[in-house]
């Protein structure tokens, strides 16, 4: 298998699982996710930039919580995606996987070559995430709303066949609307889902602008908990803030609640009119923008990009 | 709060034999029992059987499965589609679930998470859609199922299976363990008179044969092989070529059966408990009409309406899907 | 259109609409909403005779709600089922619409001959409430879940047309697992439909046992509150209290908060068994039974009936 | 709380004039204005008219209706089946409600709610699924809608409509205007060439001829007219006999126009962006088959797979259903 370098040092040489005792949350551990956060945008851009259209803001919202997840919190083996007893992620919101790949396949999932075929044809790397052609995906989406169901569905599979993994299932703040959310929630607390951890990505935007705009949905925390759930409200940019919080809940083995992470963050989070403009749920940066929101990205200070002609048409259509 | 105290589940009311409670369903309808024993059966066999259902325990009879293996059985109250993504995501854990519920509500009300996250995903997932058809009678439209065959063939990778009795039932449950594919199990109400004997050979995909005939073959499936082949007994006995095929799995389809009942017969009858459009009519028409066979075809069942209510028997009555009624279709066409 | 006699008063006898000032509550009134009840549960006995099958018990929990919003609540026209301004009824619990027939016909929406045909081939009325075929029936239902959405469609197709009606929405208890109702409360609060008045049959037993042990879905108010709705618990059989509480309701024109009242009922109210033995869901009493169960809700002593033979098979396969 | 404070419309961002987002979708997809246009239109003529969608008026164009007519729009967020179930009970009202989004969602995720509360309901109600087939390309399956023809046709009641650009569908949506039964719509991505001109001629049910020929009928709907004609255009340029049916509606199905055809014609063709089994090459083989006609049929489309991923120009080429490949289709049927 292929292990093209990266900036980051490969996860678990070892190939071992992570250890249920965390380290303690020393400030490389810090760092070292805070440049996970950044590659899932740096990659999020190279990506998008071969699709000709993706998902940026809604998976710059979330990188913090891929690296965490990915680098901290769950469980898994390097180059064994199908291990029985990992920890399994379910996205809710499939439209961020662009940020997910590349995680997955430095984790050895699958060849680092993939990625450069992105959407092409014959790839198996979509705008979301599908378990049938991507190893390490451990459930495909698309349809918001399902992610919760299938997660909750895992628990109780695990349980029968007498297996303690967890089960976190990253949802938008939009999803909040889809009735089947509720469903889920109303059975996992039934079923005493303790090891099923929901984390809204709580970005503020959908499709169509504002969350509270389009169909408010708060109280949020209320809900969750008249739901049955055990609920914490986190900084979603906050690396070491996530990092606790997992490893809080990862610990404590005798909750019989799920637990619900509402994430504060912002959507298109590292560029700065993404942040402010509604319209970038969905889009395309021509090469010199993506170049100023690398650099914006990277620290540097962003410098307006010029005016110039329009790039080559793209070949999303 | 007036809500009660003690609530028993033993008959403490009526003592008049003739009166009856939904927990007594399963003795009712005998037909009920097939499927938690053929899942009791796969446990016994070692398979890592669950079952679902979403309130509906009694009415599909895995009440019977979940009182010997509770540990094997999940309530999923009345959230259908939570149910369906949930034993997808129960199948990745290696486990095979089989979940219930009436048809309308899995193949209508639960149709695009069977697509996405059962045959998309590929999870060897069972569906069993009972009640289907208009077997709920004076329900009505919302508790019938005349859509289901023709949206469940609609999706890629699903087997799509309409067993005619128990025993046949019983008989693709078993043959189901080593099925890769996920699969819908469309049934009935479960008092249909047997078609077989106990656990019959099953072959998914390979059609019945029960008689062969030159002047018209019936093809029917699930609820409808029963009075079909009186019908064609009945026909046959007054000198007409009337052959039958029990066509259980509705996809993959037969088409050779289709093909060689074409050849030799003059007039193929779908019958079936569902829509003429996209059913099991619109499977054999597929075949037929892309074959260019000589045979015609007509299509008996559900003509593209919605069903009067009244009790089920009354229906099938109404509609020409009972024993007699096909046999005045069938005379019809060969008059 | 043939009236044919019964033991209550025909409603509003001039063909006027139910006056928005309401006389006071007086015993009369209340007298008369019990017989009312009563009525109800009576003529579901007698229906479901017919059919040889039916949900009793289901429809005795929501006997006195029936009662107060048809004689009492609601303004609708005698004779004119279609009348626009209307207030709306709708069941997400269809399968107690026997209950209602014999009020729809009492109003004079369609002819009381009809009823004695309950679930007859040919005839409208069937285990659930078909507004194709039965004049009154303001939606159709029988798959739970659908109906506080087509509930809130009518608030804002009304307000659309600017017609004032009230929608009012009975609900099952079982009904709140199905994911469709939270995707209507949630947007009936962001709409604002003031007008828009859920009630939950709260009889605490659904077709497969005790909803607590199905799929829990307490606490309930704190769901719907969380859900921006302004709730309201009432003992779901006195029909004074729920009279009160639905001439308040809807005197208040300032509401913004969709309400819920959360009504506490007895699953089979009146027959004593029924309200102890969760399998009197679906079911058919013989003659004697059914004797029997009509002395006990006239408030005669319950005299247990003679074992005796079966009675005749039913009709209702 | 990190939520930002002030978010603006306006684009302040990127200036490069390649780099575009979201809500520059309409003037990126110029026949999304059709749909949008043509309720204006119906509103301007006095129908009461409402319009909704599922957080996708970007999408679906709707966004510019809603500019227009704020008090006729509603957003519904991402809660599909409470958009279908309130559009009934809008309907109800006496208002005309159109509610949009993807066709997957609508056609699957809605199934059940389109049938009981809308075609069962008989109610007005008009359901425009967008984006159906594979235009959503690398979205993938759960964005892909392949079955929902064969979905809506097994609802009765429910006329389906398939236009083939949005002069078609405006024109489908005049027409609608005085069509007594609920209508589902099924269109494309916005990006289709226009086959017809402004407002052409739209009776519902009623197919429209482009050419006709002995060797073989094309019968095609929606987005794959377009390439039909072309692909046509070429075969009859080098001397093939070759027809053409536009079969904008799936339901009712112009029977006439297959059996003229399949009298007229040695092969029937039918093409689909939609998986050949249940929808328009379906419902074509039912008419042919039960009609005996001589005619052989072949169907084309997406066979009963799941797509690859894709830009949508790319799979259109690798499934054949661009102008070369059905031109090429053609050319090995008659070879
Ligand atoms: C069932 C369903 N309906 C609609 C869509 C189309 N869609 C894709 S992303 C999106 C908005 C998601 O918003 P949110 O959940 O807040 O996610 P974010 O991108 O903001 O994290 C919508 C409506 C979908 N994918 N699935
Ligand atoms: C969508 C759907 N799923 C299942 C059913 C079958 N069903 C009919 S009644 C019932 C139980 C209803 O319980 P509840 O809502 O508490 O109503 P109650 O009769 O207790 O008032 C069920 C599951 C249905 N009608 N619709
Ligand atoms: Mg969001
Ligand atoms: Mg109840």
């Amino acid at each position: 298998m292929p292990t093209t370098a990266t900036a980051a040092p490969a996860p678990d040489p070892m190939g071992a699982e992570r250890t249920l005792m965390p380290a303690p949350l020393t400030p490389e551990t810090i760092a070292h996710l805070e440049e996970r956060a950044r590659h899932v945008r740096l990659e999020t851009i190279r990506l998008i930039a071969i699709a000709k259209v993706g998902h940026y803001s809604s998976t710059f919202s979330c990188a913090e919580l891929f690296a965490t997840l990915y680098y901290d919190a769950m469980r898994l083996r390097h180059g064994e995606p199908r291990w029985p007893d990992r920890d399994r992620f379910l996205m809710g919101k499939g439209h961020a996987a662009v940020g997910l790949y590349p995680l997955l396949a430095d984790w050895g999932f699958f060849p680092k070559e993939l990625l450069d075929g992105y959407t092409r044809l014959g790839n198996p790397l979509g705008d979301h995430p599908d378990m049938t052609k991507v190893p390490g995906v451990d459930f495909s989406s698309g349809s918001i709303g399902h992610a919760l169901s299938a997660g909750l569905g895992m628990v109780m599979g695990g349980r029968m066949m007498n297996r303690r993994f967890d089960v976190y299932v990253m949802l938008g703040d939009g999803e909040m609307q889809e009735g089947q959310v509720w469903e889920a929630a109303m059975a996992a607390a039934h079923q005493k889902a303790g090891n099923l951890i929901a984390i809204v990505d709580r970005n503020g935007y959908q499709l169509d602008g504002q969350v509270d705009e389009v169909m408010g949905i708060e109280p949020l925390a209320g809900k969750w908990r008249a739901f049955g759930w055990e609920v914490h409200e986190v900084d979603g940019h906050d690396v070491a803030a996530l990092a606790t919080l997992f490893r809080r809940l990862k610990q404590d083995r005798t909750r019989e609640k799920p637990a619900c992470i509402i994430a504060r963050t912002l959507k298109g989070k590292g560029v700065g009119y993404m942040e402010r403009e509604a319209g970038w749920h969905l889009g395309y940066l021509a090469p010199e923008d993506e170049a100023a929101a690398i650099a914006e990205i990277m620290g540097q200070p962003a410098s307006p990009a010029i005016p110039r002609e329009a790039a080559a048409q793209g070949d999303a259509r | 709060m007036t809500a009660p105290m003690t609530v028993t589940d033993t008959p403490t009311g009526p003592v008049n034999p003739g009166s009856w409670q939904y927990r007594q369903l399963n003795s009712r309808a005998p037909g009920l029992s097939y499927l938690s024993d053929a899942l009791s059966a796969l446990v016994a066999d070692g398979h890592p059987v669950m079952a679902g259902t979403a309130d509906l325990q009694y009415s599909n009879g895995l009440a019977r499965f979940a009182a010997r293996h509770p540990d094997r059985f999940v309530q999923f109250g009345i959230s259908e589609q939570n149910m369906v993504s949930a034993a997808a995501g129960i199948a990745t854990t290696g486990v095979m679930p089989f979940v219930a519920t009436f048809a309308s509500f899995l193949g209508l009300l639960c149709c695009e998470q069977i697509r996405m996250d059962i045959a998309y995903s590929a999870l060897p997932v069972r569906l069993i859609g009972h009640h289907a058809g208009i077997a709920l009678g004076f329900y009505g439209t919302s508790h019938h199922a005349t859509e289901d065959l023709a949206i469940m063939r609609s999706i890629a990778g699903l087997t799509v299976v309409n067993p005619a009795d128990g025993p046949q039932l019983a008989a693709a449950i078993k043959a189901s363990a080593d099925h890769p594919e996920p699969i819908y199990f469309r049934i009935g109400r479960g008092q249909e008179p047997n078609v077989y004997e106990d656990l019959p050979d099953f072959q998914f995909g390979k059609a019945i044969e029960h008689e062969t005939g030159s002047d018209l073959t019936v093809i029917a499936c699930g609820t409808m092989v029963h009075p079909c082949l009186e019908a064609v007994r009945a026909l046959r006995a007054s000198g007409l070529s009337v052959g039958l095929i029990d066509m259980h799995t509705i996809k993959p389809l037969d088409r050779d059966a289709v093909l060689a009942a074409a050849e030799r017969s003059r007039v193929i009858l779908t019958v079936e408990e569902h829509n003429i459009l996209g059913g099991l009519g619109g499977a054999v028409a597929e075949v037929m009409a892309e074959a260019g066979t000589k045979a015609l075809l007509i299509r008996h069942g559900i003509r593209d309406e919605y069903s009067l209510i009244a009790p089920p028997t009354h229906l099938y009555r109404h509609y020409q899907l009972d024993a007699a009624g096909i046999e005045t279709v069938v005379r019809d066409i060969l008059a």
